[in-house]
């Protein structure tokens, strides 16, 4: 229902981040985002503000267990 | 303060003729051109592949290219698809007064430049001059005729099931960067547009290729629409992969946030080619061996299970329709 | 591409989860997505083709776009007519449906001055290039949306903007999973819940599904993976006959929300009765303007009212979004209503489950 | 109310396709069109006459034709002009967002018509819509070839001293057809646009006089301009004589109380033919015979003395020259 | 065409009257036009090509398009700039340069809004059509014009339109003959008079020329037959030593003029100095609006001003109206001062007497 | 310096004339005519007003007597 995606931040000025996406740049603003935000974060933009941090070590680590579960069973 | 176009440029008086000259015969001067009569006068053998199209892109310079590049690019192509060698392309402008004539200038050197690069001769022309708010700043129809040199030439009805389907490279470039540039929407994207004049490489194609049964430039609609016109017209599927289909990392990122998709994002400087799948190697590498075709792909074939449809092999394997588009896509945010 | 997002789309993981899911489902599972992003996720992607007949995919109240109803969309249109009003709206609503089957984009053909906008904060500079004009955005969505047009009601209260005003229509996604769950004709087995909407509000408000209604719901992102996963979920959940809610998303969405994004929506938005179309008005389902932020109410400023207007003869758009019939099982599909003919949302909106159905089903 | 043109139409997919198969096969359709490929293909033999022109005429409809039919003529007569027989033409549409779709199928079904008077085929088109404000309603770019069928053909450049200067009738009309019905300046006048393809007379004249120096239609600018320009590029004098040209009662009274000459006036369906002196008692009877030029007038003759100049001999006996405009005549009071 | 109308064009008359003139000129006649529609019709009916080498035709001050000074185009351009106004005027003014040879075309092309009009009554319509702005009707125009925009700005008084303006540079033509005629250098025979100017204004201001300056003046008509009688008439004149103000026109002229249309722009207008191309200004030549109408005048109403300008290097217009050179005889004629880039206004008039010698001269 | 036309009254309404030349018709405005003008009359029109009576009869006597002085002195 809410087409958002996740770019990375290159910069950060007054509520504004330009970010990145395969090299895009674009401008979000941070009045929502409930966690600071640094440069190299990734965020999840919708609608021009970044909504959420992606994390994505979590994601990752997330799958990699998912992964070897399903592997372990099926073997 | 740039000199401004005014109506009385295109009222066939004093003021047209000083722009004919002054500007037009500068920069698209040819012997043919200077006759400055009600036609051209072409030594032409047919038979003969003739196109026509209106450009109005806006903004009207944009990263790889401006209108004028884009009407001659455009038309040079649509004419090279038919199997033949463009040889004459004709202008007509209209013009909305208060045009900044700094613009125009550059416009029709861009014209006369690409014109020369594709190896065709601006024979004709046609200047019109419209009231302030009549008209976006300029449109410019070319319309070019070319020699067709195969028989039976490549169309969009000959397309065979067992075929392979090429693409000449990159999807998306020219759609995104304008989408990138227009007003109310401009991000930075490292993109600019494919727009190119392909006939020579089409030419050489079609020379050393005994067999090609399709040739489509993939512009208004992409990539999708213009498979599904393909599938349609030869009443066949087309087959495609989508992991073999190019695009670039900045067109898929613009794409992503504009809720858009590449594969019906125009393109300008792009065909579809289809041949007998025996051809399909040596396509390529003819292909790959130009630098307006290094990312050339084999993307798919013709079968004959559901004919007038595109479908589309997704990355996991998944298999789903590619549908013609209602209208033009819209940046949405859901 | 980096190793997460190329994990998200991987094709052998992809197959190894369909592998699992033919393994371990016993008899039909029918589950529901509410979002339109999942729709099109789960159809583009390929995911669909490659689930078993035994998984039935449903489609439910998850796109604002079709769920705004045929009165609201008529109040779009009066406001378009107006000649001191600019229309800022999201591409998305632009082709939808109003009386007489008139959309915004006819509206904007035959003169009025809409504009598509990219974010809300759009609109707010086009209120400031148009001082004497009144820019009303057109407020659509759900939670995931609705804290970006409070943030922008704010930066227009702290600019002095005041010739921006919004139309609010939003909608919130729990009272209306509410109204399906508590249908006694309901054959939904399991819920996959809206990653971005989740992504404000946490999963507090779904608890109910499980707890209450013993139906087990997963928030789930948008890659084939998290897809996938979630099914597998579901499905292993029915085996042990456990239900629950829980997160598949949890490298965006936390257990208790954004709090900072949902004190905003709270701070200038109210719930409010809403209309869903083809389900009628649901109570506390929507979000008004409060009376403090009233200076930047469409309704309050314009005097605006819901027009009414006959209901769309034939459709079934309440039936798909309730998950009882499927688009094809509308006798109006592919043959009268098509996207160059839209009879129903649901088939003009990019994430509507009838639009899918015809553009991407084989 | 009647439906109206949206964007969705000009995007190249379906609504594209619609209207394409729902209008334009269906008025322009012919085996060529109807292949739908790139480009169009044509069994011409050389040498090829091509012209191109771009009408923006304001109102669409006017006593006489619409923007479609002089589309169509207006083309189908430049490439007449160099002694060809016009065959194929090109049909490029700007359309506004928001026209009425009536309007627009009134127009390509006089596109048809006049097509198809003219003996010519629509052989391929493209269409763009622009936003509502980009352009005024619709503008149409057509362009044509035909097969020359005398050589060497008529120029501009090949008045000789001694040729006979004949017209085709009376001067004037179109244009004051067309400012009678301007919006803030409307007024009865009975009189209708000439609009008419005009290449029929144009075969039988070059078939049957063994010499033909310059045909030219003298459309913008009027006839004034366009001798001015044959002046100029054949290095000669046209010599005129006022009393012999023919300008309709209605013409000249618009004329007189806007302050606007006649010879400046365009013509839409009359052309000027400058041939050896005894050839024009032959070349005048052909012309009469055919009801598009009964009031055909031999005006004047090619002179040596005032080259590049067009001399016109007033009804008094008095000598001035007729010069080209800097611009468009403007109504006026003074 | 019916036989009045054939006689005052028929040729042979015509070559009568020309061989009449041959016959009884004796010596040089330099006589002067001072109406531009004079100046156009002698070259356009080739007059003027008929006439012997003695007959010096000279083109006076009688173009209102010529004789429009280059601040008073200024003000027009001032004008056309404002955001609130729409400019309405006579196509002829539209290609008059003014400072940095901007003329009203060129603002039309960057955005100002210039409506040209056939009639000033138009200009009325035009201001019921645009209520919330101002339309200005640009006043420029000798005896025969004012009244028109009299009668105008009394309609619209009485229909209570109350955006409608007149700049009003209206100009009279006795004033500047009589700065003429005063002239020690002045080298002129005779008068034609303006045939239109005295329609209205009837023979009375002009017996001056004959009867203080000794100056022979006939009314003329604007057919070749008119034009050749007077001609004629100069020569009989001074055959016989006699300097009379006659009328040539008589069928469209009496003596008194128009007293209906002199009364209805006295009411709505009082003499002011005026400023002429070339002359500068000249004592009680021109027409202000009147105070009781000051509603309808647009000095008074937007507080305008005449910017002050430099004046056009080079260009010989003060003296080409005042007869002392001929178009030719100034040295950018042709070379640097040509329709398509006019240095002055008597090249850019369609009137102009330096156009027409351009456009009609072989 | 100022275009004036004959053109011939066809109708007359509320001080607007209907007016023709070589059947072009217009409209002109009566408020500053000064004698009350007549269908069949010709009037001299300028900027969109009657300005005048054109006295057709006059112009043809005038013009006959002149002619008829010319030829006299002439033979
Ligand atoms: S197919 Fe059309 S009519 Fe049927 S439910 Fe869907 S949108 Fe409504
Ligand atoms: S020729 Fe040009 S510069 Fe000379 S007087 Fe005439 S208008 Fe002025
Ligand atoms: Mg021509
Ligand atoms: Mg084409
Ligand atoms: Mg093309
Ligand atoms: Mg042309
Ligand atoms: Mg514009
Ligand atoms: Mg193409
Ligand atoms: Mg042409
Ligand atoms: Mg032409
Ligand atoms: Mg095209
Ligand atoms: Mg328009």
């Amino acid at each position: 229902m809410c087409l958002a995606v996740p770019m990375e931040i290159k910069s950060i000025s007054n509520n504004v981040a330009q970010v990145e996406v395969g090299g895009v740049a674009n401008e979000v603003r941070l009045e929502l985002i409930d966690e600071e935000p640094k440069v190299g974060d990734f965020v999840i933009v919708h609608a021009g503000f970044a909504l959420r941090r992606l994390d994505r070590e979590e994601g990752l680590e997330t799958i990699k267990l998912f992964e070897e579960g399903l592997n372990l069973e099926l073997t | 303060m740039s000199q401004k176009l005014l109506l009385d440029y295109g009222s066939g008086g004093k003021a047209s003729q000083r722009l004919i000259s002054g500007m037009f015969l500068k920069y698209l001067g040819n012997d043919r051109l200077n006759r400055l009569d009600d036609a051209a006068f072409l030594e032409l053998s047919g038979p003969i592949s003739m196109s026509t199209d209106t450009f109005t892109v806006d903004p009207l310079f944009f990263p790889g290219g401006d209108i004028g590049s884009l009407a001659v690019h455009g038309t040079v192509n649509d004419v090279a698809m038919l199997g033949a060698r463009p040889r004459f392309i004709t202008c007509g402008l209209i013009l909305e007064e208060g045009l900044d004539m700094d613009v125009l200038e550059r416009i029709i050197a861009s014209v006369g430049r690409a014109a020369r690069n594709a190896g065709v001769e601006v024979v004709t022309g046609d200047t019109k001059v419209v009231p302030r708010g009549a008209a976006d700043k300029i449109f410019i129809n070319t319309t070019g005729v070319g020699e067709i040199f195969v028989t039976p030439g490549p169309s969009g009805h000959s397309a065979k099931p067992g075929d392979a389907i090429l693409i000449s490279g990159t999807m998306g470039d020219h759609g995104l960067t304008i989408l990138s540039k227009r007003e109310g929407l401009s991000f930075d994207a490292p993109v600019e547009s494919d727009s190119a004049a392909l006939n020579h490489l089409i030419v050489r194609l079609l020379q050393e290729i005994p067999e090609i049964h399709v040739l489509r430039d993939p512009t208004r609609g992409g990539l999708a629409t213009t498979l599904s016109e393909i599938a349609l017209q030869s009443n066949v599927e087309c087959f495609i992969r989508e992991k073999d289909i190019p695009v670039r990392e900045a067109v898929a990122g613009g794409c992503s946030f504009l809720g858009l998709d590449p594969l019906y994002l125009a393109n300008e400087g792009k065909f579809i080619c289809i041949l007998p799948e025996k051809f399909a190697d040596k396509a390529l590498e003819i292909m790959r061996s130009d630098v307006l075709a290094t990312n050339a792909q084999q993307i798919g074939e013709v079968r004959k299970d559901h004919p007038g449809k595109v479908v589309l092999e997704t990355p996991i394997g998944g298999h789903r329709l590619l549908d013609m588009l209602e209208g033009a896509q819209l940046p949405r945010i859901c | 591409m980096n190793s997460l997002e190329q994990k998200l789309k991987d094709p052998k993981l992809c197959r190894s989860i369909v592998g699992r899911i033919n393994e371990e489902l016993d008899g039909e599972l029918r589950f529901m997505e509410v979002c339109g992003t999942h729709t099109v996720s789960i159809f583009q992607s390929g995911v669909r083709s490659l689930l078993p007949d035994g998984i039935i995919h449903l489609s439910g109240p998850g796109c604002p776009v079709c769920v705004t109803h045929e009165r609201e969309v008529a109040a779009f249109l009066d406001l378009a007519e107006r000649k001191d009003v600019i229309v800022a709206t999201f591409g998305d609503l632009m082709r939808v449906p109003g009386p007489n089957k008139r959309n915004l984009k006819a509206a904007q053909a035959e003169g009025a001055r809409i504009k598509v906008v990219y974010s809300p904060f759009d609109a707010v500079n086009l209120a400031k290039e148009h001082p004497g004009d009144k820019v009303v955005f057109l407020g659509v969505g759900f939670e995931t949306t609705a804290p970006t047009i409070a943030a922008t009601i704010k930066i227009a209260q702290e600019a002095g903007v005041n010739n921006f005003l919004v139309l609010s229509f939003h909608k919130l996604v729990p009272p209306v999973m509410k109204v399906l769950v508590e249908d006694p004709e309901l054959a939904v087995n399991a819920f996959m819940l809206p990653g971005h909407v989740c992504m404000v509000s946490g999963l507090e408000p779904y608890r109910f599904l499980a707890d209450k209604h013993g139906i087990p719901a997963v928030v789930t992102g948008f890659e084939p993976v998290d897809i996938l996963r979630s099914i597998l979920t579901f499905i292993r959940m029915r085996n042990k006959g456990e239900a629950a809610v829980t997160n598949g998303y949890v490298r965006a969405v936390a257990d208790g929300g954004n709090p900072k994004a949902q004190a905003i929506m709270n701070e200038v938005f109210e719930p409010c009765d809403a209309l869903f179309r083809g389900m009628g008005s649901i109570p506390a389902a929507g979000l008004g303007i409060r009376e403090a932020y009233g200076d930047f109410d469409a309704i309050r400023a314009l005097g605006l009212t819901l027009p009414d207007v006959p209901p769309l003869a034939g459709c079934k758009c309440g039936d798909v979004l309730r998950g009882k019939i499927r688009p094809d099982e509308c006798p109006l599909f592919k043959k009268v209503c098509t996207p160059a003919n839209p009879v129903g949302p649901c088939m003009v909106s990019t994430e509507g489950s009838c639009a899918a159905y015809y553009k991407y089903q084989i």
